[in-house]
């Protein structure tokens, strides 16, 4: 699989992107700068990592959405080809449009960093065939502003198309409630583009790829994209 | 020239940090403030003296980058 | 410091001289030097004597300032200097010691691990958010100067008493502010430590402590060598932050605080984390001579510092300063502290390529001096020499004072028999759990990325943090320990129990106790009962260290915390740092499986004495504080690491804070494991449960293990014996007095959130 | 009654946040913009139509909670 990062000012968890990518893929993904305009011939995926892009000021993702690779990462989405967008990248992608909505302050107004359980929504689409669907899965999270919030005819055709992709849940499933770690709209941590090829999502599945540190649920997401990039 | 560009919540979109206020100022026995909505100024210099221009690039700066649409109102007023 | 009239004065001068040329307005603003001038700078007469005699005429205006700044407290330890050297500051191990931006040691494999703890005190009492903030930004350049990439912070806080009607939102603004710098820099805050005390109601302590790594042969210092080189600045621009906070920093707090506020600086995340990036990358470029960050007295210390270690000259053109505001003087651009800016003496040949990569990170880049072989530190602006002075000197003649001191007067001990127990042993345990000091600081902590960069074996909430290195196998411990309340007793004790507390909280996952960073909080050290304090802890720590093989490799000092004459406790924070061999065989502190054994390690004779029980259970706090047996602490922290080493044990917990009930209801919460546990026939029960003996650990092992154990203990000369066993959802302390292990970890986990969430008072 | 709030950075305290977003109007190609402060603004219902209380308790407010007068200036405005 050929993985392009895009690289931020303020990126900071590239390099963890970099590292499950490569350990799951064995391939090294390539880095884009935020000023180029182009991107490596042959890309299958490009990621916007995580991190603080110039500083988050004025509002997360924003100043990073109009960055001029942001062109070419949409025309990228438009040829069909996939982006995953986690945490700031998911911020990203509402700044640029990529995908609706919009990701507010968490509802206490406080950063949150935990495990946190997700259940995966459904697992036909590239990113996620690597797990069952209404699997509970434990990442980690941490983030100040991943309330994602939309207006209701953007929230019952996401609901109505089947378009999220993890919701917040506790060990057993259960949605919602006190497992809902920042007050998003019906629990919502990711949602995918209409054709599915895009997905943005607010935990980091790249920082659980290791027995070690925390688990390995996160593994699935990477070898799902690698296992379609190679089908395709 | 001065000029500055307030950019606020749309009506209807919650805002946890506008309702926080509110309790804050309620519980430090301030009373009198039915709601709270919290918004953005930004306060700028201009290169122009020409208020049409200075207008229309503001409103361009708003669509841009300044405010997003899709949860807030912008307002620019010069100075 | 300088006072409020002084800076009117100058403000309304500056106004009236607003149309005149720039260099007139420099001039204007510059009062006439007198004694009273120099000892608004916070310079005592003597002081200000030796100046005049050093330099053979009066300072100037710009002159004066550089010296407050090099010899107040906080840049020329001069209360302190002549104690820290009793510290060990060597080991094999040891590649830094004191003296550069952060300690080096030496972790094996051509790597070094960098670390260093600073205050950011009275800063973060003023302005909590960006104190704190503006603190962990500090402690990260010290680490990345030093050419390490940070791996890791942690913090140890203290607060006022909860009631107290700013403790609240200094918590608030504290932790947000931490937090703020460390998420979007982009490194893992790991662990910490979180009090409250009366003592802290008018200072706070906020230390912060980072931890990096770097190649160990590719380690950068302050030193610049070869003259004719340019002395270059880089990052941020230089605005009137923060002129006199490194004044501010040594001077006692009292009702004109006030008056200092606007030397708050604002720290920006997004700007240091562009020049932790910038400066590495330009350090594999071989460009970097010598570089220094501008921390407390910005470009002043720094440009001082880098040619004094040198033996050369420094000549400084302030022209080329990049300034964000305007008119300002020279004396402002040398005092100003606004952060996230370098210093570095540059190789001539590679100054195009290292000017290429600050810009294409977006930093600014200016040449504004170069190295000379004067041995004078010369600053030049508009055209005229704003100072010319002896830049060995101006370090090395710096006041050292071995100041009047006395011993704190020693506490009895407590007969452990003479305590009777006020309340059932169950509800002094569910009370202890709830309390301020004791409770879960989860409402902290998860304010903290504490999981980027994908290392973090061991989160917050156990003894030590664990952090893998690289790929591993290898791994740091690290921790942040101090109990103000057995040093403010007895402060000999209490430094060696903060050192020996560090260790153990190291050794109980397993790791080999490597080196310490400490930041000695104290009161007013011309009071000689705080100097007597600080020399005691000083003392405390250095045999610990000894006894611990455990040196000494950066810190520092915070004197004068004091408001409307009252101290804080003495507190000596340690950060401890510790090697693991082998990440996957780290030991933590939940049970882990029912039915198996559980063994108490170390001797207990049932210390009560400044211990929590005393204070929250029976309403007083007196006698001495345990006594530390380093021997002993170090035979037994031997023997639990060997068993940790050789997997025999499943959970591993110090006995702190709270003494065994305590420890073990952490072990149970944890792991949502029940207890039961038999007392002590032979001691006093509030004794065995709540004493704070020290050197003593709590380990489960299968029950088929457990004689073994028992047995390699005692040919060890190591106290140990079976106390209970793991299973249920109980905690039963003795027969019939069971707590349900929900309502202890509700009970732990409500109090911060409760008190947090309570209405601004 | 409705009332705004203003609070702004003092003059010389930095202000990144203004400054990324100079940078990044000037990247977008927005001209004629010189600087940028960054500051905030509360939109408030107030229950009282007695202008001299109103102003009295924003002030208040604006102490006690709404600005941090270490680093920020406020202003008061009835609408
Ligand atoms: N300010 C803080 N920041 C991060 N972690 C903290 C903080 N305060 C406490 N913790 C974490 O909470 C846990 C309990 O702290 P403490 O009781 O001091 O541990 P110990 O007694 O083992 O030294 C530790 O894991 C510590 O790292
Ligand atoms: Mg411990």
């Amino acid at each position: 699989m050929n993985a392009a990062i895009i690289l931020f000012p303020g990126s900071n968890r590239e390099r963890d992107a970099i590292r499950a990518i490569e350990k799951v893929t064995g391939k090294k993904p390539s880095l884009v700068w935020h000023g180029e305009t182009a991107l490596p011939a042959g890309t299958d995926l490009v990621l916007l990592p995580g991190g603080f892009s110039y500083g988050d000021y004025l509002r997360c993702g924003a100043i990073a959405a109009r960055a001029p690779v942001m062109d070419a990462v949409r025309a990228h989405a438009a040829r069909g080809g996939l982006v995953l967008g986690i945490c700031n990248g998911f911020q990203i992608m509402v700044e640029a449009g990529l995908l609706p909505g919009v990701l507010m302050r968490n509802a206490n107004l406080r950063f949150v960093c935990r495990m946190q359980h997700l259940t995966v929504e459904r697992n036909d689409t590239p990113f996620t065939s690597h797990y069952a669907k209404g699997q509970v899965i434990k990442v980690a999270i941490a983030h100040g502003e991943g309330n994602y919030e939309a207006d209701a005819e953007t929230i019952r055709r996401l609901e109505g198309d089947s378009r999220v992709a993890f919701r917040y849940s506790n060990a057993r499933g259960v949605i919602g409630g006190g497992a809902n770690p920042n007050g998003s709209t019906n629990a919502i941590a990711g949602i995918y583009s209409e054709n599915f090829r895009v997905l943005g999502l607010m935990p980091h599945p790249e920082n659980l790829i290791d027995p070690l540190v925390g688990g390995i649920d996160g593994r699935g997401l990477f070898e799902g994209v690698a296992g379609f990039t190679r089908a395709a | 020239m001065k000029a500055r560009v307030i950019v606020t919540l749309k009506d209807g979109i919650l805002d946890p940090q506008g309702k926080a206020i509110e309790g804050a100022l309620k519980s430090l026995g301030i009373d009198g403030i039915d709601s709270v909505r919290q918004g953005k100024i930004f306060e700028m210099e201009l290169a122009t003296a020409d208020r049409t221009a200075a207008a229309g690039m503001l409103r361009g700066a708003c669509e841009k980058l300044l405010a997003n649409q899709v949860i807030e109102n912008f307002q620019v007023e010069l100075l | 410091m300088l006072r409020t009239g002084c800076r009117i004065e100058k403000k309304t001068r500056f106004e009236a001289s607003n149309r005149r040329k720039d260099e007139a307005i420099v001039n204007a603003i510059e009062p006439d030097i007198t004694p009273e001038l120099a000892a608004a700078h916070g310079l005592k007469p003597d002081e200000y004597a030796r100046i005049l005699a050093l330099i053979g005429r009066t300072p100037s205006f710009t002159e004066l300032g550089i010296f407050s700044a090099m010899w107040n407290e906080h840049c020329s330890y001069k209360s302190s200097r002549l104690h820290l050297r009793k510290l060990p500051t060597k080991a094999p191990w040891v590649i830094q010691g004191p003296g550069e931006n952060a300690g080096v040691i030496d972790i094996g494999d051509g790597l070094a691990c960098v670390f260093k703890m600073e205050s950011h005190n009275h800063p973060s009492f003023i302005e909590p958010f960006q104190g704190a903030a503006t603190g962990v930004g500090g402690i990260l350049r010290d680490v990345f100067t030093m050419g390490a990439r940070p791996v890791a912070c942690l913090n140890l806080l203290r607060f006022g008493a909860p009631e107290h009607p700013r403790t609240r939102h200094l918590v608030a603004g504290v932790v947000a502010g931490i937090g703020a710098y460390g998420n979007s820099f982009g490194v893992p805050t790991v662990g910490g430590s979180t009090n409250f005390d009366k003592s802290y109601d008018g200072n706070i302590l906020v230390n912060a402590m980072a931890v990096g790594i770097a190649k160990a042969n590719e380690i950068f210092y302050a030193k610049a060598s070869g003259v004719g080189n340019k002395v270059v600045y880089l990052g941020s621009k230089t605005g009137r932050d923060g002129i006199h906070g490194a004044t501010m920093a040594s001077a006692a707090f009292d009702a004109d605080a006030e008056a200092k506020r606007p030397a708050v600086q604002v720290g920006d995340p997004f700007t240091e984390k562009l020049l932790l990036e910038a400066c590495l990358e330009l350090m594999q470029t071989g460009a970097v001579i010598a570089i220094q960050d501008m921390g407390a007295a910005g470009l002043t210390s720094s440009g001082v510092e880098m040619g004094a270690k040198g033996n050369l000259g420094i000549a400084l053109d302030l022209d080329r300063v990049p300034c964000r505001e305007t008119g300002m003087s020279a004396y402002e651009m040398l005092l100003s502290e606004s952060q996230e800016r370098m210093l570095m003496v540059l190789d001539p040949a590679k100054e195009r390529e290292a000017e290429a990569i600050f810009r294409k990170w977006g930093l600014d880049f200016a040449v504004i001096g170069e190295t000379t072989d004067t041995l004078r530190f010369t600053v030049t602006h508009r055209g005229q020499v704003k100072a010319d002075l002896p830049i060995k000197e101006l370090g090395d003649t710096a006041p050292l004072y071995d100041r009047p001191h006395i011993p704190s007067p020693k506490q009895a001990p407590i007969d452990p028999a003479s305590i009777a127990a006020p309340i059932p042993h169950a509800e002094a345990l569910a009370r202890l759990i709830a309390t301020p000091d004791l409770c879960s600081k989860r409402w902290i902590y998860e304010q903290y990325d504490h999981l980027i960069l994908g290392n973090t074996v061991q989160a917050p909430g156990g003894d030590a943090a664990v952090i893998r290195i690289g790929d591993g196998p290898k791994g740091l411990a690290l921790t942040t320990d101090v109990t103000q309340r057995y040093c403010q007793a007895d402060p000999f004790e209490g430094g060696k129990q903060a050192v020996a507390e560090a260790w153990r909280n190291l050794t109980a996952v397993g790791a080999r106790p490597r080196a310490i960073t400490d930041n000695l909080n104290f009161g007013n050290p011309e009071k000689p009962e705080i100097m007597g304090q600080l020399i005691a802890c000083i003392e405390g720590i250095g045999e610990a260290c000894r006894a611990l093989d455990f040196p000494v490799v950066s810190g520092n000092v915070s004197l004068y915390n004091e408001s409307s004459g009252s101290a804080i406790a003495p507190t000596p924070a340690i950060g401890g740092v510790g090697l693991i061999e082998d990440v996957s065989l780290t030991a933590s502190l939940p049970f882990k499986r029912p039915g198996e054994t559980i063994l108490l390690i170390g001797e207990t004779a049932g210390w009560l004495g400044r211990s929590l029980y005393l204070r929250e259970i029976c309403g007083c706090e007196i006698g001495a504080p345990p006594p530390v047996d380093l021997a002993a602490e170090r035979r037994n922290g031997d023997f639990v690491r060997g068993l940790i080493a050789s997997q025999t044990v499943t959970a591993v917990h110090d006995i702190s804070d709270g003494g065994l009930a305590v420890a073990l209801a952490e072990m149970a919460m944890a792991g949502a494991i029940g207890a039961s546990i038999e007392i002590s026939p032979s001691l006093p029960t509030p004794g065995f449960l709540f004493g704070e003996d020290q050197a003593r650990y709590v380990v489960t092992a299968a029950p088929e293990s457990a004689a073994a154990i028992r047995d390699a203990a005692e040919r060890a000369g190591v106290a140990c014996e079976i106390i209970g066993a793991t299973g249920g959802d109980t905690l039963t302390l003795s027969a019939g007095t069971a707590i349900l292990l929900d309502d202890l970890a509700l009970a732990n986990e409500a109090w911060l959130p409760r008190y947090m969430a309570q209405s601004h008072s």
